[in-house]
């Protein structure tokens, strides 16, 4: 094991040190019966070993840097800065423990204020976390918060909203008394606004929206915080934190809390995960929020310092009273996003929105022009739409895998009634010629 | 001031105009197209995002990065954390584009390395727990506590039978555990420790019911002990009916030497960020796959892994499962750290591990039992708690020794944890540390006693040589500055009714 | 002792049987096949290299980088350096395995991506600098400099004549331009500086004759002053046959500007280390490709990079050249870097490079007249140096003040040089640095200044916030201790003599 | 350009806070007609378009990580552990210049000075410098000390050294008064004991040898040293370090200057640089060696300190006179095998060196049995031999490629009598499937 450092002298020796015949002795509660159990593993791996290992087991996937992709529905491909990757990487940040001592942390908890910061801006709202696990986990504890501050049973929420969102909070909800219910979005994928209006009774705790929505529309949500609110419930918004640069925020929406993935600021994909769930809300429900918060403060000097506040929520303090069970959190993620937000700067996060949405618009104007494909060109979108296929999706999959192209993922495995369905995103990395190949591969269908 | 240690925020060193990363110009839809997007859906308040170049913001992060306390500069002797050495192997690993540019929702023949990589992490997992199958979703300890509260709720509902509304959580227990249970609905009930730190089993027995859902523990537990009577504990609580989960956290003594499954145990978490290397990244992202024996397996969070003809793939979700608790797969990029780990370590490195573990804390405690009160009795596991009552006497409380530690170079042990022993100063040296650290750390200890018992106010006003001395906390919660908006708004506020800020530092020279 | 400050040798935390490093315990030829190589071939001495765990030598470097200042942590005026930012995609450009993971002799069908680098790199710096053709091959600045001193011989002898052995370079010239010259067995010839620290035209017409291989200089020279002259050196030196040699350290303020190959220079070289942003990594690698005129070409190292039918490939080597002076094709790690700066960069982006850069040395420069004698009249270019002979009433040197400023935070200028000017320090800022970044550091000057008066002593035994204080150089030079086995051969040394080490580190505590 | 920090507005704030109307005063000695010279470079990508294009690139090209590569001859294909690479990424590493100033540079001095000693410890000499530009050039120094020491004109040189490294040699050493002389190899490729003697005359300032030299082979140099140091001339050796775990060090052999390439320890193989020249020579030489030294000394108050010492050798004070022009070394490449060697360590550089012995002898036997192939099985090597086909190699290594193998180096490129021979290189990244492939392909020749 290269990664220890007492050799077989030294054991001995501290064994004798401290009085001990044999190492045996230190675990002599451990019955004898579950002791030296057998144990099938591999070998160890020498570090070459492992190297080329990784390499082989990488060699037998295609990324998305092999092939052109156009996969989105929650997890994005986006250009991430070289300088974002360097600030990750610096090891004071990465093998960190959570900054209990705030002395010895002031790094991470000034990274975490300005991320806190940072995330307000966007979002328009007051108090951001300083990370939940993902948009799913923020989302469901967003709607724990609902329910909670209203102390009313019901969830509504749209049916355009990440499918895997939705499952999260429903496993989070099923066997407690909280129930949620859906309304359904129009033919043309907006959010059908009379059933949410019918739905949104007195029981309703909080109504939870997506924009862009799964389907990839900006939904209009005019007056719709109003009468969330005149009804005393809250309104929950979730939407990818980059189209922010270009549509409406939460804030400007009037929403309550604004709770979803952050994984387009500055995160890879990585096959899922570690993603970065964002939670932002206003100062009414400060005290509610779930995870931890960074707050500023002075030293016994007076001089400026930063510790993690408002800790009585928490696990650590409250126990079985604590608003969340929360204790690691995506501290590091909220580093990449901090750093990834920072370089992007004032004017770089309208321009990113933008020229993801050109993209995206670019790509729909052509496949418009497809006979075989539909596109609605006249709905609003971010980096992100529906196509319609008239010929079967799986086959066109398997056609354009051949070329190495992605071309997007299937409707019907998350809404059966899409089939022949999907989704295309199209952000910053894809150039003209990538999008005009792939138009030229969809018309070859 | 010294720009290497400019604290000022990247707000507070904005300039209008500077611009760091830059983007494309081109635009493929014409300049006007943007038009057509409806007025009203688009944004119409600034962002106020700061605005520097690039080699500021570098300089910044860099600089705020040497404010820290890390694993790869100091020693950082966190009970309960397990902060061993994070191998750089396993960072080379976690960032090849290969897996990092994996998209989840790939079709499955594009992505058959990442699928073994999570084939075989799972089954080291299954060998080295001794159960029989893992959801990789969870993201953390707590998370798999409560997929776990989940699956012992689904799974007693799956068999009808009297409600069960009890979970079971020592006192000792940590404060994920009872709120796990709680966020999901179960009302927590206290096992006593005894006398010497472990279940009491009178206690228990008390609680023990048709209503007991679960019983939660750690072992070894939150004092470093192994709960000797386990194989009693685990009959007793099945033979009421109630299942029992395995708090992973304190797993790392345990590897090679016994099996949470074999201990009688029905579902588990393990933190990949503590036992398998991978680095806390200053509060996360961990990792904390949920193992279970056959009979929870259909309860399980979909979907898993399988081994078909073609290849890996996805199985189709069980029926019974209690539905997906992660927005996708999971950790994925901890995962592959900790395969990394995983495979270095091999069949023979796990009791190595262990047993080196098991001994610099042993050595640590028995080097320091002179000087500071051990709050167990006998040997310990993987880290041990000091109880510090004594030096109530001179007003000094145990969070004063660990910031006094951070002045001798020493990250603090975890302090006033567990609850049960007062003035708790809880040790966990991990196996990665060298004798000559251990033995600095001893000798900073022994020399922190002499300080308190010579010049305690030292000791109480530590540390005096970090970049910051003690935050005011309470201060901090009173008024919550949680954003730059919150102080811009606090110095308005308070220029408008002559007040002075929280945020002192701005008003005086920058 | 802090271990985070724990400034002893990896050599002196050795332990016998620690392993860092693990590696394959297979074997493919048999045990016994070693015994085959016969006897006297095999190493018979031990190799005294320390033994160490994994976490430990990470703990180590990484603690002993933190003693360092640098351009992502620190402000870093040195002048004649360029320390600019060092990008980071340039970094992560180099770390790609496509690149890195290339060997020299691959068919060329199989690296076209690699050659394209070099081959667009090549293509830009002539554009850049006004030159025919470069070879890459040069590994820095002097490297490039010895180039073009064969460069000049081979030239000169394929055209017989007269016997060239001077080589003219000003009195304010770099120490590597001498050198070069007179490594390869010319005569060097200073060229006094004028009182405006421009090259004495009367002084250099004196020198001109038919025995004059080459003028070596730097535009602008290393007072920070363009030569105005320039087009009237060149003329006078071809008018007797002589070739002219630009020194390209200093370039960064030429970009988009002016060009050295208008101006009439034959040979260049260009320190891609500096102009091209490329990180000095402690003092290296660097890389300083040479360009030439026309006449010249056929001279050159090989092989160069041709574009042919089936995509580039080695040309095969002139007969006339000098030949290789290098392994391989050069620092190509290097070059990747430059080459990503360059695409960054781009036509646009030329010009506001030197502008700031230029900029920013004159608001300097005007910032500290005041207070510190500027050496030159009228404006500079990218650097500027200060006299600070004045201060020697106080006993105060340039070095002294180079010291304070480490104090407060900022990496000192380049003290001492260039030797024409009395007690210089030479400020280059480059234009990477904010105005605001530029106001310290002129603070910091006025403070000291102030100091000087007041408290001289403070600044003459500057540093003292520091690792270290001033290391005594008279006993490094005079008792030379440059590796472990020296340190252990004196210690045995003084202890059999009873006399004290340099080390004395090692006699007291550890 | 996101490196500027400039904004508009501050420039003409600056230019007239010094008195300055436009940018072009500033400018104004550079005559008129030099300015604004035509460039023509295709504009500034931003930071995604420069990452794209990066990544193109690369896949233009084949790695050896693509394909199974025994190239060797002067650079080597090595595992590098990944604690290095982090090692040599560390900000305050990378972006520092030249420690002149020792205070603010301890890291770096400090490395450079384990690094010395780390390599007096596997060469068997005395001292060593911070580094040279590369095998090649440093070899060329240690030609010109045994020349400016000795004061006589002439170097032997044995024609089985590198061929790069003769060529450098020649370069340096053309139109100077001193000359090069060769002494040949045998058929079964070690040096000709006899020609070296007869050239070892009283002009001789130097003789070079290789080991393991060009074709693979560890020379037997015994009696050697003392037949050139009898002659009143220097020994230098120039090695594969890594060789150096397992075989005779230049010490052993009484070398009097080692110099030589350091690729092989821990230095990616980048297309050929940057690498790293090692020099190290014994006590006598010291105040002769080229480049930086770093000492170890005590400061102002007699805490141990490291600083560059003796550097009245070097070209920034000693100018024309200086021993060496050399200024930019190859710091963070010294850096690198600084880390690199530690990691291995006391035990880890003999089994290295013994684990590339037993990958080339494996590799060695295996073509042996091969009839169109020929190798000479008796001759001492490291992890290089030679192999002499029967057929075309060119046609060998066209059939090899197509296979994604690189089968070699062919020699008669270096030695035109060597026809349809080629070096083979198999060190510890080739595992048993990899060599038995790669025979297998072979056989199908
Ligand atoms: C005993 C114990 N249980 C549970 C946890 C919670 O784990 P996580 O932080 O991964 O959620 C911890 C973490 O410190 C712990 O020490
Ligand atoms: C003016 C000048 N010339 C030449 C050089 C030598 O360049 P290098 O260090 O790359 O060999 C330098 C380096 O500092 C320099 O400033």
């Amino acid at each position: 094991m290269p990664y220890l450092s007492l050799t077989e002298e030294e054991k001995k020796a501290m064994l004798g040190e401290i009085g001990v015949r044999s190492f045996d002795e230190l675990i002599k509660d451990i019955p004898v019966s579950l002791r030296d159990p057998k144990i099938s593993l591999p070998s160890s791996l020498s570090e070459p070993e492992v190297q080329d290992l990784i390499s082989k087991l990488g060699r037998k996937n295609t990324s998305t840097k092999d092939a052109l992709s156009f996969l989105g529905a929650g997890s994005y491909e986006h250009f991430i800065p070289a300088a974002a990757l360097e600030i990750v990487g610096r090891q004071e940040f990465l093998t960190a423990y959570t900054p209990y001592q705030p002395e010895a942390s002031q790094g991470t908890l000034q990274a975490i204020y300005e991320y806190q910061s940072l995330m307000t801006e966007l979002t328009g709202l007051d108090v951001s976390n300083a990370s939940h696990y993902d948009g799913a986990t923020s989302l469901a504890e967003a709607a724990l918060v609902a329910l909670k501050h209203t102390d009313r049973p019901k969830l509504l929420v749209a049916r355009s909203v990440h499918p895997h969102y939705r499952e999260t909070m429903r496993t989070y909800l099923a066997g407690t008394p909280y129930k949620v219910e859906e309304f359904g979005f129009n033919e043309d994928g907006n959010f059908n606004r009379e059933e949410f209006v019918a739905k949104l009774d007195a029981t309703v705790a909080g109504v939870i929206f997506q924009t862009p929505n799964f389907l990839g529309l900006v939904e209009d949500l005019e007056g719709v915080s109003e009468k969330i609110h005149a009804n005393g419930s809250l309104m929950i918004l979730t939407s990818d934190p980059l189209s922010l640069g270009l549509f409406k925020s939460p804030g400007e929406w009037g929403a309550d809390i604004a709770a979803g993935e952050g994984q387009p600021l500055g995160l890879s994909m990585m096959f899922g995960g570690p993603y970065l769930g964002y939670f932002v809300t206003t100062q009414a429900l400060m005290r509610r929020i779930p995870g931890r918060l960074a707050g500023l403060t002075q030293d016994a000097d007076g001089k400026r310092a930063f510790c993690l506040t408002l800790q009585a929520r928490e696990q650590h303090i409250r126990r079985e009273r604590a608003g969340s069970n929360i204790c690691s959190n995506q501290a590091l993620c909220a580093l990449a996003a901090c750093a990834y937000m920072t370089l992007l700067g004032k004017k770089g996060i309208h321009e990113i929105a933008e020229i993801n949405w050109d993209r995206a618009n670019y790509l729909r104007n052509k496949i418009a022009g497809l006979k075989n494909f539909e596109v609605d060109t006249m709905q609003p979108i971010f980096n992100e739409f529906r196509v319609k296929s008239k010929k079967s999706f799986a086959k066109i999959e398997e056609k354009l895998m051949a070329q190495d192209i992605f071309p997007g993922v299937a409707l019907e495995t998350f809404y059966p009634e899409l089939k022949d369905q999907f989704l295309v995103c199209a952000t910053e990395t894809k150039s003209k010629e990538d999008l005009d190949r792939f138009v030229e591969a969809l018309a070859q269908c | 001031m010294l720009i290497s240690q400019d604290d000022r925020l990247s707000f507070e060193k904005s300039k209008p105009g500077r611009r760091a990363v830059s983007l494309p110009k081109d635009r493929f839809s014409g300049e006007d197209s943007l038009k057509n997007i409806p007025k009203g859906l688009l944004r119409q308040t600034s962002i106020g995002f700061p605005e520097m170049s690039e080699p500021d913001i570098v300089r910044h992060f860099i600089n705020l990065s040497r404010k820290n306390f890390s694993v790869d500069t100091h020693f950082y002797p966190l009970g309960s954390c397990t902060m061993k050495y994070n191998p750089k192997v396993n960072e080379w690993a976690a960032r090849q584009e290969k897996f990092s540019a994996l998209h989840p929702l790939q079709v499955e023949a594009t992505a058959q390395g990442m699928f073994q990589i999570l084939w075989e992490l799972e089954e080291g997992l299954k060998e080295i727990s001794g159960m029989d199958r893992f959801t990789m979703q969870p993201a953390a300890g707590a998370h798999g506590e409560l997929t776990g509260m989940m699956l012992v709720r689904a799974y007693h509902a799956s068999r009808g039978g009297p409600t069960r509304t009890k979970v079971l959580v020592p006192d000792s227990s940590h404060g994920t555990n009872p709120a796990s249970a709680a966020l999901f609905g179960y009302h927590v009930v206290e096992i006593k420790s005894n006398s010497h730190g472990c279940v009491d089993m009178d206690d228990l027995k008390q609680h023990l019911d048709e209503h007991v859902a679960c019983l939660m523990l750690t072992n070894p537990n939150t004092l470093g002990l192994f709960e000797k009577n386990i194989l009693e504990i685990t009959r007793l609580v099945h033979q009421c009916g109630g299942l029992l989960y395995y708090d992973g956290a304190n797993l790392n003594p345990l590897l090679g030497i016994a099996r949470p499954g074999d201990m009688g145990f029905d579902i588990i978490h393990i933190n990949l960020h503590k036992t398998f290397s991978t680095p806390h990244g200053g509060g996360g992202p961990g990792s904390g796959p949920v193992g279970v024996k056959k009979h929870l397996i259909p309860f399980l969070p979909g979907p898993l892994v399988e081994q078909t003809k073609k290849g890996y793939a996805w199985a189709s979700s069980s029926p019974q499962s209690i539905g997906r608790v992660k927005l996708f797969h999971g950790n994925v990029g901890v995962m592959v750290r900790a395969y990394a780990y995983l495979k270095t370590l091999g069949k023979e490195g796990l009791r190595k591990v262990s047993e080196a573990a098991i001994l610099n804390a042993n050595y640590m405690k028995e080097m320091l039992k002179d000087t500071f009160k051990v709050a167990t009795d006998g040997p310990c596991m993987h880290e041990f708690v000091l109880s510090l009552k004594s030096f109530s006497a001179q007003g000094v409380h145990a969070g004063d020794v660990g910031k006094r530690l951070l002045d001798y170079g020493f990250h603090a042990p975890t302090v006033h944890f567990p609850l049960v022993v007062p003035e708790a100063l809880m040790i966990e040296p991990t196996e990665t540390e060298a004798r000559e650290t251990l033995d600095l750390f001893i000798q900073a200890m022994k020399d922190i006693a002499l300080e308190i018992a010579t010049d305690p106010e030292k000791v109480k006003n530590a540390p005096h040589t970090l970049p910051v001395r003690r935050p005011n906390d309470v201060l901090a919660a009173r008024k919550p500055i949680l954003s730059y908006r919150d102080q811009v708004r606090e110095k308005a506020l308070a220029a408008e009714k002559m007040l002075p800020t929280t945020d002192c530092r701005l008003q005086t020279s920058d």
